[in-house]
């Protein structure tokens, strides 16, 4: 019949105006900046720099400035310069790191393989969205001191991939200070001790916070 | 002389005269339109109401739009090139015809004693009234006029139906 | 009153019969509500009638094979999301798939399962917002558009958790996959599989047999089954018109003759059966998804062996092909042992399937060509590359 | 499926004039294809589309290819155009010389009618500057329309009998043809914050000498 | 001048401008418009007599006024059927152009 | 899936373009009645923003999803998305802007009636993004429109686009009727329309409008 | 006037309040006051019912497409205030009187200034004879439904001046839509309503609504609509008016997926929203109108019911169909023009006709009583619906849903 096509269609309609306001498989509207985005622990936006302690981020940077995810990143968004001297890194190993290291985020895509090929798990991949700025020079390209952040961070967003991380960085630590510890006995006679490490990877809660955190950011409640 | 009278003649014979001396034949049916309207509200004017809407319906609402389609149909107006000028010779002979005409026409009002009541009645002629006579003393010519329109419907279909023979006139 | 039959209907016709005199030529696009993008059509028009239409690309023409030969093979992965953007997965799985046939490497069987299971997820994405998008040049105020990316919101979160980003999942890897998905993932998954005939029932509700639907879909924009085969028309837009020529049984890619499922064909090849064609499609690809979600090995999901950065494999070419939401979408491959391919070339099927839009769309109106388009089904990234 | 052999041979046996030879993919891929000369390409292919055995009915890729001149070593194999002899011979001389450059058209051709597949087609310029002329396969496989025109738009290659030979993807003023190797993309890198390799080198062009004593990369304006 | 005379006035000037439209242009539409003008012009004089006239009561003006529209309509459908008719054998609007009954 | 309950710890962007209260309450002591109409000025124009139905490329498909259901433009009064650019409010240019489109693009914002806003969306909008390496690729739009928001990411989330459109919302509201933070389109000697580059032999003619395009110097060594 | 049982206080209401203002003046001026207050009352309530229904068509395709729509807008002054969004159509109209307004170089100037203005005052003339209530009838003509039909043809006409003033191609094309469709759905909106000027004997939409007064049993109202040949009517009635005011799924002229804005496309900010404005009139007055002929004007539905306010009956039933036409909008697709011709010349005009004779029976048989009273109900359904059938099948032949084959 000439029309129960379009009064099946309007049924539908109806259904799904009368759902809205009973049904919340129906009515998916989430009112973002009300609510936070829900966004899942793999969701990755733009990398930050992962640092052991919060107190000195710059200090502390996991990356030694290998420079593998320049060559790698795909747009080439990374620009790191080699530090002339070497810190200790968490093994006490002295390590070169980034003078330099500014991520275009105008040009990154968020592909995640700067992640992927990092040998250090020093370059992660941030939850952060809400970046949008007025000003394409000065507010998106972002420095050394910009892109890092505490390992605690790192746990916040991601934990069970902080977790699996910290793991592994420990078990390597451990058996690089039994190692070291190892050929230490060995040579029997070393008089310098070696660095302990242990705590360097805490997630703890004890860890000192920054002093104003942001609160619009992030995308969660205020 | 009442000034809505005057207004109205105004607007009315504006219109007209533009619409006739208009280059841009699109234009000439929108002040063609205007006039038809102008027509409208004298007959609302002088209180023939049914009469007034009839004409909007039918001169504003369908002949309008008949010949608008006809411009275009005849790509006379979707460029809007200018209509040429006439030649000056026509243009002339016309204005000396309308103004012969004209005059005679004036001097026959003028000259002729008119049978006029002294105070203007109040013209009350009811929708119902009307159809009464419609459909009382002019039935004959009421159905003239649907025989009328019939035929040039078909006529009109006849006329402009397209020659093509598998797409038959709806 | 009566006077307007009188007029109207022979001239109303002639506005489509009868114009004959001078044509209206009207550049539609490249921003044009409903050309999907920046794709531009240079139509001629009598009346309303077409009489020519030219398309003209390159309107997002971003130099993907140009970039990809000099880069890393790796580094081209993520460049594929680009390509067919509401499509990510499958264009990943083609890029890995014409890698591993250059390289000859080896895919392990879980990797080769959720492979489908992300072909098959994103064909549901990709055939639900083309729906809503045909619906939406057929005039709708966007709602069926709404219901559609309701349901792809949905199925984004699940590449989302998984991959990490929503639509430019990078997912795919040669050798294998990147994340292995966790069982409530899976869990998930498979419930929104489950439901989605739900969806598909009530759009087809809502729809299908809607008259006007049916008036204006229904003989508009035929293609002929030795024409679209000409013209290498691949995908559902095939399909329709009847032809036989499904990747995934010809080619019998990846794991897919392990699975049960059919191939619906069309047979008048108008834009009705291209929409039939789509939700058809799902149905089937709602009961492979229900397959491998039962049949999923477990082990890993990377070839061991594969190498991912410094990958350089051994001077030859390789064209691999997939059967794309949108028709068979091919890779060629030509390495000369270097990390950077010496030839990168995508075999796009939007551009291949728009071959013949002008042939489909002649004797029909404006309103037409848009739907026709529309059910063509084309992504601008794929097919300016 | 006959082998690409067999259809060779019957190629040679059905058009005595033609050139046909099969080029060897060294790949693991293994897809061999046939090199025509680009006199007898338009009938071959006809008869290849044609012919009720093979019915190749259905050409999905179309593309260019760029060689430039360049000296062999032995890694480059496939790239010997000796159309007689096997390729391996050439590699193990390790002679080195200057192969002259050329731009090829590759065609992949499948059928849709016997479901089977695929036959490589190419076809070879005489070089990359002025004898760029192909013939046209669009008459042949209506797909090759768009594929021809972007070759075309892209690589220069001018396809004869083609029936609407247009830039596909740049606009008609554009001169160059971008594909090419040995094209030099226009020089718009006033703003690289992040530059690497040559893109550096070239971005260094746009800057002046840096400010002394800069450690931080912010940006300051410019005056 | 009384009301009658004026509406007379009224009339017979707008008669005037469509004879002198209908004449002096050469495009059909044109003349087919005057003349529609020229009708229209008729029918100011059935009001006004009507309203003005020696019997108002009688709405005999009124109708008939009616029955002109009606009229008028039909011949503004079928001239302009014709004009497009014309036009398809011509490809010409003009007057001068349609002086043969062949088509 | 995240639950991250607390704010993260440390800014992780340098705030751009956002207005503080306190500016908002300095602004709003110029003057009560002349303030009072600006608000309502900037409240109007920052509640009604069309914005033209117009994608590029996949941030366009993005952009479509922040219209959909689950994050609804519409609240924010922005889901009449018009086809025309002559009654858009805000031209959200979304995806890569080829060589090729980018005549197209000034041409639509010349088109546009002032008041006008322009969103560069994703990476390929702001700076090329991914493919700025490409010969057909624009390195940015705002060679050749005025840019007032940046959102970075390739593509987006709908909710960062939705953050951006705040972030007008609250550039729009900032604005003045007169004096130096007027907005752009009463300022006297503002430009409304930009020269339509050309296209040429090898790239667009000319390849940016000096005008508005100044790359900063960015000191790095040489 | 018929005897009124329910004269209440607010039924008069607003005639009071325009009396005691009306009173305030002098003499001579009064009847100037007393029209300017009329204009200016439908002037301001259906203002803000059209601002309103913007805000409802919004929100309430947005529920149909389950979002929540426009919730946001608020207070200038005070941001937290929500307000549900329902300040939305102010914020619209200040952003729309402040923005530029552009003129295309090549546009017909003239014509394209004058098309806004033209289509909002003639969209504005149907309200003129709508009886809103008991009492509230603006203008009381003889020939009302003549001059309401009259009044609406000019805004085609605009649309007309519009497209062709734009001088755009998308347009021009818009235009040539408007005529047609005007030419093929002003003949099946007028001959839907002929059936109740039969029946009624009147063309004044006051004694039509009056007419429709009286309940059977006090719950049945004698609204045309529940007569056969009254609910062909109305359907005849609606579509017509769906495609008379532009609306989906009869939105040609300004077909968004097809020519970008039609008309409007080179329109920009207060000359739109007076576009905008009067298709909004329009379809408030039509809406009005078939309030006023199908759904029994002001007439409370039930006896007991009566005690409400006639004008907020009509006002009631007016933002019902409003809701109506959203939910149309919301659901059904788009015509092809072709289409919308055949739709109104072979399907609408004839059953029309037929419905007109079936009025013609009703009206002649309204003496028959008990069994005959059946009969009489049972011929006219069978004199619509038969031919709705026949008609429904020609239209939609060689149209129907397929099954499919599937691949070996």
């Amino acid at each position: 019949m000439l029309g129960s096509g379009i009064l099946k269609g309007l049924g539908v309609t109806a259904k799904n105006f009368v759902g809205s306001y009973h049904d919340p498989a129906r009515m998916v509207t989430q009112e973002y900046p009300d609510t936070p985005a829900k966004l899942p622990e793999a969701y990755r936006n733009f990398p930050f720099l992962v640092t052991e302690n919060a107190t000195d981020p710059m200090g502390t940077l996991r990356c030694v400035a290998c420079q593998i995810c320049e060559k790698e990143c795909p747009p080439q968004c990374i620009y790191i310069e080699k530090s002339k001297d070497k810190k200790p890194d968490a093994t006490g190993k002295p390590q070169l790191y980034p003078a330099v290291f500014a991520i275009d985020t105008a040009v990154c895509m968020s592909c995640q393989l700067c992640v992927e090929v990092c040998p250090f798990d020093a370059i992660k991949m941030d939850h952060v969205f809400e970046v949008a700025a007025t000003n394409r020079f000065e507010g998106l390209l972002l420095n050394r001191e910009q892109l890092a952040k505490p390992n605690e961070y790192f746990h916040q967003i991601r934990p069970t991939e902080a977790a699996e991380v910290d793991g592994r960085l420990t078990a390597e630590r451990q058996a690089a200070a039994e190692k070291a510890k190892a050929a230490a006995a060995a040579k029997a006679a070393a008089p310098k001790p070696t660095t302990p490490v242990a705590g360097v990877a805490d997630p703890g809660p004890a860890s000192p916070r920054p002093a104003t955190p942001k609160p619009a950011e992030g995308g969660t409640a205020p | 002389m009442s000034f809505a009278l005057l207004l109205i003649a105004l607007v009315l014979l504006g219109s007209a005269a533009a619409a006739m001396l208009s280059r841009n034949l699109i234009h000439s049916a929108l002040l063609l339109t205007g006039a038809w309207a102008g027509i409208a509200a004298f007959y609302l004017w002088a209180g023939a109401e049914f009469v007034a809407f009839a004409q909007v319906l039918v001169y504003v609402g369908a002949v309008s739009m008949v010949v608008l389609f006809a411009v275009l149909l005849t790509r006379q107006g979707a460029t809007a090139a200018p209509v040429e000028f006439d030649s000056y010779k026509r243009v002339v002979g016309s204005i000396i015809t309308a103004g012969g005409v004209g005059g005679v026409l004036l001097g026959a009002i003028f000259g002729t004693p008119l049978d006029v009541p002294a105070a203007p009645s109040p013209a009350a002629l009811t929708v119902r009234q009307l159809g009464l006579q419609l459909m009382g003393p002019y039935a004959a010519a009421l159905l003239i006029v649907g025989v009328i329109l019939t035929v040039a419907l078909l006529g009109a279909i006849v006329i402009a139906a397209v020659d093509k023979p598998e797409d038959p006139a709806p | 009153m009566s006077l307007f039959p009188a007029n109207s209907g022979p001239t109303v016709r002639a506005v489509h019969d009868e114009f004959h005199g001078d044509l209206l030529e009207v550049s539609m696009g490249p921003q044009h509500p409903s050309t999907h993008g920046v794709f531009r059509m240079v139509v001629t028009l009598d009346g309303e009638q077409i009489v020519k239409l030219k398309p003209v690309f390159g309107y997002l023409h971003r130099n993907h094979e140009k970039i990809a030969e000099n880069t890393s093979y790796l580094s081209s992965m993520p460049y594929t999301d680009r390509l067919d953007y509401l499509c990510s997965m499958t264009t990943n799985w083609a890029y890995a798939l014409a890698v591993e046939k250059l390289s000859g490497q080896a895919v392990p069987d879980r990797a080769q399962y959720l492979r489908i299971i992300m072909a098959e997820l994103t064909r549901l994405v990709n055939h639900s917002c083309l729906v809503g998008f045909l619906f939406n040049d057929l005039g709708t105020s966007f709602t069926p558009l709404l219901y559609a990316f309701r349901e792809r919101e949905k199925i984004l979160d699940l590449f989302e958790s998984l991959s990490g980003s929503r639509m430019m999942c990078n997912y795919q890897r040669f050798g294998g996959c990147r994340v292995d998905p966790s069982p409530e993932w899976l869990a998930a998954a498979s419930a929104l599989v489950d439901n989605f005939p739900r969806f598909l029932d009530e759009y087809e509700t809502m729809l299908t047999g809607n008259e006007i639907l049916l008036a204006r879909t229904q003989g508009v924009g035929r293609l002929a089954a030795a024409h679209a085969i000409n013209a290498g028309i691949t995908g559902p837009v095939l399909r329709a018109s009847g032809v036989d020529y499904d990747l995934r049984k010809v080619d019998g890619t990846g794991f897919y003759p392990r699975f049960e499922f059919r191939v619906p064909l069309g047979a008048h090849g108008d834009t009705y059966d291209r929409y039939m064609m789509r939700i058809l499609e799902m149905r089937e690809s709602v009961k492979i998804l229900q397959q491998a979600f039962k049949t999923l090995p477990a082990g890993p999901i990377m070839d061991p062996k594969a190498k991912l950065r410094g990958f350089r494999p051994k001077a030859g070419e390789a064209y691999g092909r997939l059967e794309s939401p949108k028709g068979e979408l091919g890779f060629y491959l030509i390495s000369d042992g270097s990390p950077n391919p010496w030839r990168y070339r995508v075999r796009p099927p939007s551009l291949i399937n728009l071959t013949l839009l002008e042939e489909m769309c002649l004797g029909h109106t404006i309103a037409d060509a848009v739907v026709i388009l529309g059910s063509i089904d084309i992504v601008l990234g794929e097919v300016d590359r | 499926m006959e082998n690409l052999e067999q259809i060779r041979d019957r190629l040679l046996a059905r058009f005595p004039a033609a050139q046909v030879a099969i080029v060897v993919n060294p790949g693991s891929a293994a897809e061999h294809s046939l090199l025509l000369d680009p006199a007898s390409a338009p009938e071959i292919a006809r008869f290849l589309r044609d012919d009720p055995m093979l019915q190749l009915d259905y050409c999905s890729n179309v593309t260019g290819v760029d060689w430039p001149e360049k000296e062999i070593t032995d890694i480059v194999k496939k790239s010997v155009p000796d159309p007689a002899g096997g390729p391996d011979k050439v590699v193990e001389e390790k002679t080195k010389r200057l192969q002259p450059g050329y731009l090829e058209a590759v065609y992949h051709l499948y059928s849709m009618a016997r479901k089977h597949g695929s036959v490589i087609l190419r076809l070879r310029t005489g070089n990359r500057s002025d004898l760029v002329t192909l013939p046209s396969l669009t008459p042949v496989w209506r797909s090759a329309d768009f594929q021809e025109r972007e070759i075309f738009d892209l690589y220069g290659i001018v396809f004869a009998g083609h029936p609407d030979l247009r830039r596909l993807l740049m606009w008609d003023e554009f001169k160059d043809h971008p594909m090419r190797k040995d094209y030099v993309a226009p020089d718009d890198f006033e703003w690289e914050p992040t530059p690497h390799g040559d893109v550096h080198e070239r971005a260094k062009a746009h800057y002046p000498a840096p400010p002394p004593a800069a450690s931080t990369p912010t940006p300051e304006a410019k005056p | 001048m009384s009301m009658l005379q004026a509406c007379l006035v009224l009339s017979s000037l707008l008669f005037c401008v469509g004879l002198a439209g209908a004449l002096a242009r050469s495009n059909t539409i044109l003349v087919l418009l005057g003349i529609e003008l020229m009708l229209n012009a008729a029918n100011l004089n059935f009001i006004a007599f009507w309203r003005y006239g020696p019997h108002p009561g009688a709405g005999t003006g009124v109708i008939f006024v009616l029955f002109a529209i009606a009229v008028a309509a039909a011949e503004a459908a079928v001239g302009l059927a014709l004009v497009i008719a014309v036009h398809r054998h011509r490809k010409s609007v003009r007057l001068q152009d349609a002086n043969s009954l062949k088509g | 899936m995240s639950d991250t309950p607390a704010p993260p710890p440390f800014t992780p962007f340098p705030a751009a373009g956002n207005i503080s209260d306190a500016e908002r309450e300095d602004l709003r002591r110029h003057g009560i009645l002349l303030t009072s109409l600006e608000e309502l000025y900037g409240w109007g124009r920052s509640n009604s923003i069309w914005p033209l139905q117009f994608g590029l490329a996949c941030c366009a498909i993005e952009m479509i999803a922040a219209a959909t259901a689950r994050f609804d433009i519409a609240r924010f009064g922005a889901e009449i998305f018009r086809p025309s650019p002559r009654q858009a409010d805000l031209m959200i240019v979304s995806g890569t802007v080829t060589k090729k489109m980018a005549p197209q693009v000034v041409r639509l914002w010349n088109q546009m009636p002032e008041p006008k806003y322009c969103i560069a969306m994703g990476a390929c909008a702001i700076s090329g993004g991914p493919f700025k390496q490409g010969y057909n690729v624009l390195k940015g739009i705002d060679r050749f429109i005025p840019v007032d928001i940046y959102i970075p990411g390739c593509p987006p989330r709908p909710e960062a686009l939705l953050h951006g459109l705040t972030q007008l919302q609250e550039k729009i509201r900032a604005e003045r009727v007169s004096g130096p933070q007027a907005a752009r389109h009463l300022q006297p000697d503002a430009a409304s329309e930009f020269p339509v580059p050309d296209y040429g032999a090898h790239d667009l003619q000319p390849p940016s409008n000096p005008a508005l395009f100044t790359a900063p110097v960015l000191p790095r060594k040489a | 006037m018929s005897v009124v049982a329910t004269d209440s206080f607010l039924e008069r209401a607003p005639l009071l309040f325009r009396d005691w203002i009306v009173g305030h003046f002098p003499v001579a001026l009064q009847w100037l006051v007393h029209h300017l207050l009329t204009i200016t009352a439908i002037l301001t309530v259906f203002g803000l019912f059209f601002a309103f229904t913007t805000i409802a068509e919004r929100k309430l395709l947005a529920r149909l497409q389950n979002r929540l729509g426009p919730n946001r807008s608020g207070l200038p002054w005070f941001r937290t205030l929500k307000l549900w969004g329902l300040t939305q159509p102010f914020a619209d109209a200040i952003k729309a009187i402040t923005k530029e307004d552009i003129v295309p170089a090549v546009a017909d100037q003239v014509l394209h200034f004058l098309a806004p203005v033209v289509i909002v005052a003639f969209s504005l003339l149907g309200f003129a004879v709508l009886p809103f209530g008991r009492y509230l009838i603006p203008v009381e003509l003889d020939a009302a439904i003549l001059y309401f039909f009259a009044a609406g043809t000019a805004t085609e006409l605009a649309i007309f001046m519009a497209g062709w003033g734009s001088r755009n191609k998308y347009s021009l094309l818009a235009a040539m839509r408007a005529l047609a469709q005007l030419i093929s759905y002003e003949l099946p909106l007028i001959l839907s309503v002929v059936p109740v000027v039969l029946v009624t004997g009147t063309l004044s939409t006051r004694d039509i609504a009056l007419a429709q007064g009286g309940w059977t049993w006090g719950v049945l109202p004698h609204w045309h609509v529940f007569t056969p040949w009254g609910f062909a009517g109305f359907l005849i009635f609606l579509v017509a008016a769906l495609a008379e005011s532009n609306r989906s799924p009869f939105d040609l002229p300004e077909a968004e997926s097809e020519l970008i804005a039609g008309h409007l496309t080179e329109y920009s900010g207060f000359k739109y929203a007076l576009f905008f404005m009067a298709e909004y009139f329009g379809l408030t007055a039509l809406s009005g109108l078939g309030i006023t002929v199908f759904l029994g004007g002001w007439q409370a539905p039930c006896a007991f019911l009566e005690f409400i306010p006639s004008w907020l009956w009509f006002m009631g039933k007016l933002a019902g169909m409003i809701v109506f036409f959203i939910w149309i909008r919301g659901t059904l697709l788009r015509l092809r023009i072709d289409q919308l011709t055949r739709l109104a010349w072979q399907f609408l005009v004839p059953l029309a006709l037929l419905n007109l004779g079936n009025a013609a029976f009703w009206a002649l048989t309204s003496g028959w009583t008990g069994p005959l009273a059946l009969a009489r109900w049972a011929i006219s359904a069978a004199i619509v619906i038969v031919p709705f059938f026949l008609l429904g099948r020609r239209l939609t032949a060689g149209y129907a849903p397929r099954t499919y084959r599937y691949a070996a």
